[in-house]
């Protein structure tokens, strides 16, 4: 039974119990820099299998674009 | 004479530093980087876009050599400041910082007072804090004492291409700073470049005076000359100026008349 | 792209033109002038010591590849002038000629009634013609009808390092001229050289602001540099200047706050 | 046309504000006071010398129909500031000062951080703070937001006679200021006050330009007309620049050649 | 202090000489010269226009208080000039002349040559000639041998409203010049005309900048102040400028902390 | 029999032997103040009477305008 | 017997038990217009007759000097 | 029987009827590059060995120096 979260600032369902990795697969990114913070807290690379989304976190997933 | 500087414990020659931001497109930016002969390049951290798949990516196209110094732009609370760093770090697998808290929207103008709150806490956080500023002297001794690696004063807006407004708080701001002194914005042609480094800026980083330049490649050459011309100026002590003339050919010697 | 300009049948492709006087040894001038980059070289005529028994001889110390540009400074009359500009030529063994009417001692400003009389008769002997005048956009008109092969008007007075005092006269000159307009005299460190390129010069001329720096050397250098980047950026077409900023990083997909 | 201003409940028709640091003699002040017209004159809160028996006072050489400012001159925390702003509204029975919270000893550059935390706290208690400021758009908006009367940016450091170093910040600040701008300290000759003015300041305060001048008493006539002037051509508005030329005769209806 | 100037016999107190040309109507130039507390006003000679039977007439407009100084305008040989000054003598029944001979019609920067040639026929004619040139100390100092009553080197081109483009070579010109300086062409606002007269100036003349000003009556006022401020400012001698600050406020005897 | 002279730059038929005082009256010129020119040569008031035009003549009538 | 206090800064001897005004009067301060600090907060002139000093405290007795 | 010549400003005597290229070897001077103006003309190269001094003659021998 799935569950809501906010990611990048909107309301999504997702499967229950998903690590951050499983996520990123879940997502397809494919891209092999982003980084990804878990209400507010950077969740870093070594902890992506470990990190648990539970229901209502809010998640954002970052990379890097063109800035001055 | 190796001419070099540094950040902690990074070495560099070049003393251009650019941008990522408003090229017409990633060639042009990548030719460009190539052409400046900078050593370190700002980036921005935004939201990933969900629905592009497999977008092109922005780093792909910056040069391996390059070191990568994320930006806090548009960040306008320590807080989002604070954690845009710390994203910035996980992406770039360093601890260099460009750190901007922005007060105003139409001049992005720094918050001083939230980026002094920034920068003490990242520096506990091991970071290497370069902090985009106004041409304050206090300021810039404050952010000297919170422990940034440097100091990064404007020399005039984000893009607006007005060059080096103030000299006279830059050359305050780098008579008394013990920590290196770069101008950040403000730049728009290779003579603003060479200025900031005959005042004694240590660097100069721009972006948007490349990027949006008719030609961002040739542009990118002449700032690297610009910030070389002015260096080396910087170095050979220039003559003092005088209201009147002086003489360039003996006066003595002529032929009768 | 071979950025090339030409006087007469002569092509060049440095843009920077150096002098022979007041440096602090002939050793130091031949350095600077190789690391100068320039192809012209300007000397004076003087007469010759005859107590001095074989004299170091300047020339000796001028690279071969350089072309000399005899000037005529000191001269107060058209008349000088002209007999001087003839003795440079039996000397140089060429056509070309910086012409040089003073008008004042003070200021060493040209005195632009005898310098057009003086240019009128030199080009009617096949002088090719390059004077050092003010910045007076008629002078340089009269001096172009006159059959001059280029003007170049000063910054600021002879060997004040004042730079460019009036950008404005400059470029209504260089909007008007049809021979290539050169900024001679009043530079004083790299910008200067840089934003008179940046003006639309097509050469820039000086020798107290290389003889005279505390490194002669390094300067000549930082000339050549800021010489290269005034031109580059002179090509490339600067961004405009706003009185506002203009984010150079996105101001969208920041992360929640 | 009675072109007046307001700061509270107070009205002003005078736009020069004037200090009484620094004057030869009380007898060269308050002739110096008189000529230039000011209704406003700042004042500094020291501790009295209980050696001096019945010393000369101040105030008895500071016309009758002109208001105090007392500042907070030297103070370098908020809460001197804030001690010294009480015992000044004591001392002149009224409830306007002029907030200083300075940064640096060589600079006299406002601590903006101070500055905004004193300039909170002596609102709440009532006073109308005019704070002295860095040319910062975004620490005026902050005085401002603080409840301050008006804002007072420096055109230039304190003493310094540089003028108005950055009339960009200065344009800036005044075109998003809903309360006064005046401009406070830098100003060095008459031309100064009048750019200020002509770029929209309320009005201008000084001290050292007037009572360090060879002749004070001619010199603050000379500021009150610079002020009067700057004031009526910002309002009278200017012609636009260009960079060539606009007959002011007819160029037809002349005589035949 | 009556502080006054002559040219000539002519003795006056306002250093402020207006024009007649380009204002919206004879009743605003009217009110304009009245506001402006001038004693000279330029007028120019044109052809009568036949067709337009009892055309109202300039003069009528102008005070009879006010001295006419009939001008040139829009003559390009030294030979026009002369024929149109002894017109304007003749209309005009004095023997002041401001002497123009323009050299260029997009700058109407003057044609020196002619100009001196100008002079010196009608300084022989007893013509009190004021001419109008560049600002080229050499070409004042021909003026000035030739006989002039005054020299009058512009600050920018005629209309431009760049105000004192060089005011290196204006200083130039008056420390050397044995007669009087005035500033002609170039002002565009109030703080313009402060300048000039900062720098030596005797006295300025204008005429776009009031005329064609949105507000030309109060602009009017303006520069009589801006003219008098900068003129009271030169005798009261400024203060000398510093990079850092000088405290108006004592440093000692605060209150202890 | 009348004569050709150029007046402020235009052709013009001409009474003959018309003084400069005359031609203005003829033209009508009520300006107190206007100069002439003839030929070159500016014709002073006081001449007015006494110079006669002549077939041919360059004549210049000017007034003053406004000008900076 | 005397109390130590002290005053603008200095060590000073006072009499025991003297109010604000006996202070001023004390030290022959005849400027009308000073103002009193003890303790770090101001001591309004209304309040001069009433708010004794005491042993210790801190007193600033303060005047308008010239400034800018 | 020598004569009276100027040289670069000086009076010297001189033998009788020398040419400038004997000039120029009597003074000693070796220098490749110098120039020769009698009587405020140019003497060219080419004319050294014709080109005789004559009493009274003004003589100048100048070489390049350095200049801007």
């Amino acid at each position: 039974m799935p569950m809501r979260v906010t990611l990048n600032g909107e309301q999504r369902e997702l499967p229950d119990g998903l690590t951050v990795a499983a996520l990123l697969a879940h997502l397809g990114v494919k891209a092999p820099r982003v980084a990804v913070e878990v209400n507010e807290s950077v969740v870093t690379r070594d902890r992506h299998e470990l990190h648990r989304i539970g229901p209502g976190d809010s998640i954002e997933i970052v990379a890097f674009v063109g800035g001055g | 004479m190796a001419d070099t500087w540094s950040i902690g414990t990074h070495l560099f020659t070049s003393r251009l530093l650019v941008g990522t931001g408003k090229f017409p497109s990633f060639e042009v930016m990548q030719r460009a980087h190539l052409a400046s002969g900078a050593e370190i390049v700002t980036v921005a951290v935004r939201r990933l876009d969900l629905t592009a798949s497999g977008a092109a990516s922005l780093l792909q196209w910056i040069p391996k050599h390059m070191t990568l110094l994320p930006n806090t732009a548009a960040c306008f609370t320590a807080d989002e400041a604070i954690r845009t760093a710390r994203l910035g770090r996980e992406l770039g697998m360093g601890d260099l910082v460009k750190l901007e808290v922005i007060g105003d929207r139409r001049t992005l103008f720094p918050d001083v007072v939230g980026l002094v709150d920034a920068a003490r806490v990242l520096v506990k956080e091991g970071f290497i804090v370069l902090p985009y500023t106004n041409d304050d002297p206090v300021t810039a001794q404050r952010l000297e004492d919170a422990g940034c690696a440097a100091v990064m004063p404007l020399g005039a807006p984000i893009g607006s291409g007005l060059g080096i407004r103030n000299p006279y708080n830059l050359r305050i701001i780098m008579e008394a700073a013990k920590v290196p002194v770069l101008v950040d914005a403000g730049v728009g042609t290779a003579s603003d470049a060479a200025i900031a480094m005959e005042l004694g800026a240590v660097a100069v980083l721009m972006n948007t005076a490349i990027a949006e330049a008719r030609q961002p490649v040739l542009m990118a050459e002449a700032m690297r000359d610009g910030v070389a011309a002015g260096r080396k100026a910087f170095l050979a002590g220039r003559i003092p100026m005088k209201l009147h003339a002086a003489a360039s050919s003996p006066m003595s010697g002529l032929i009768a008349t």
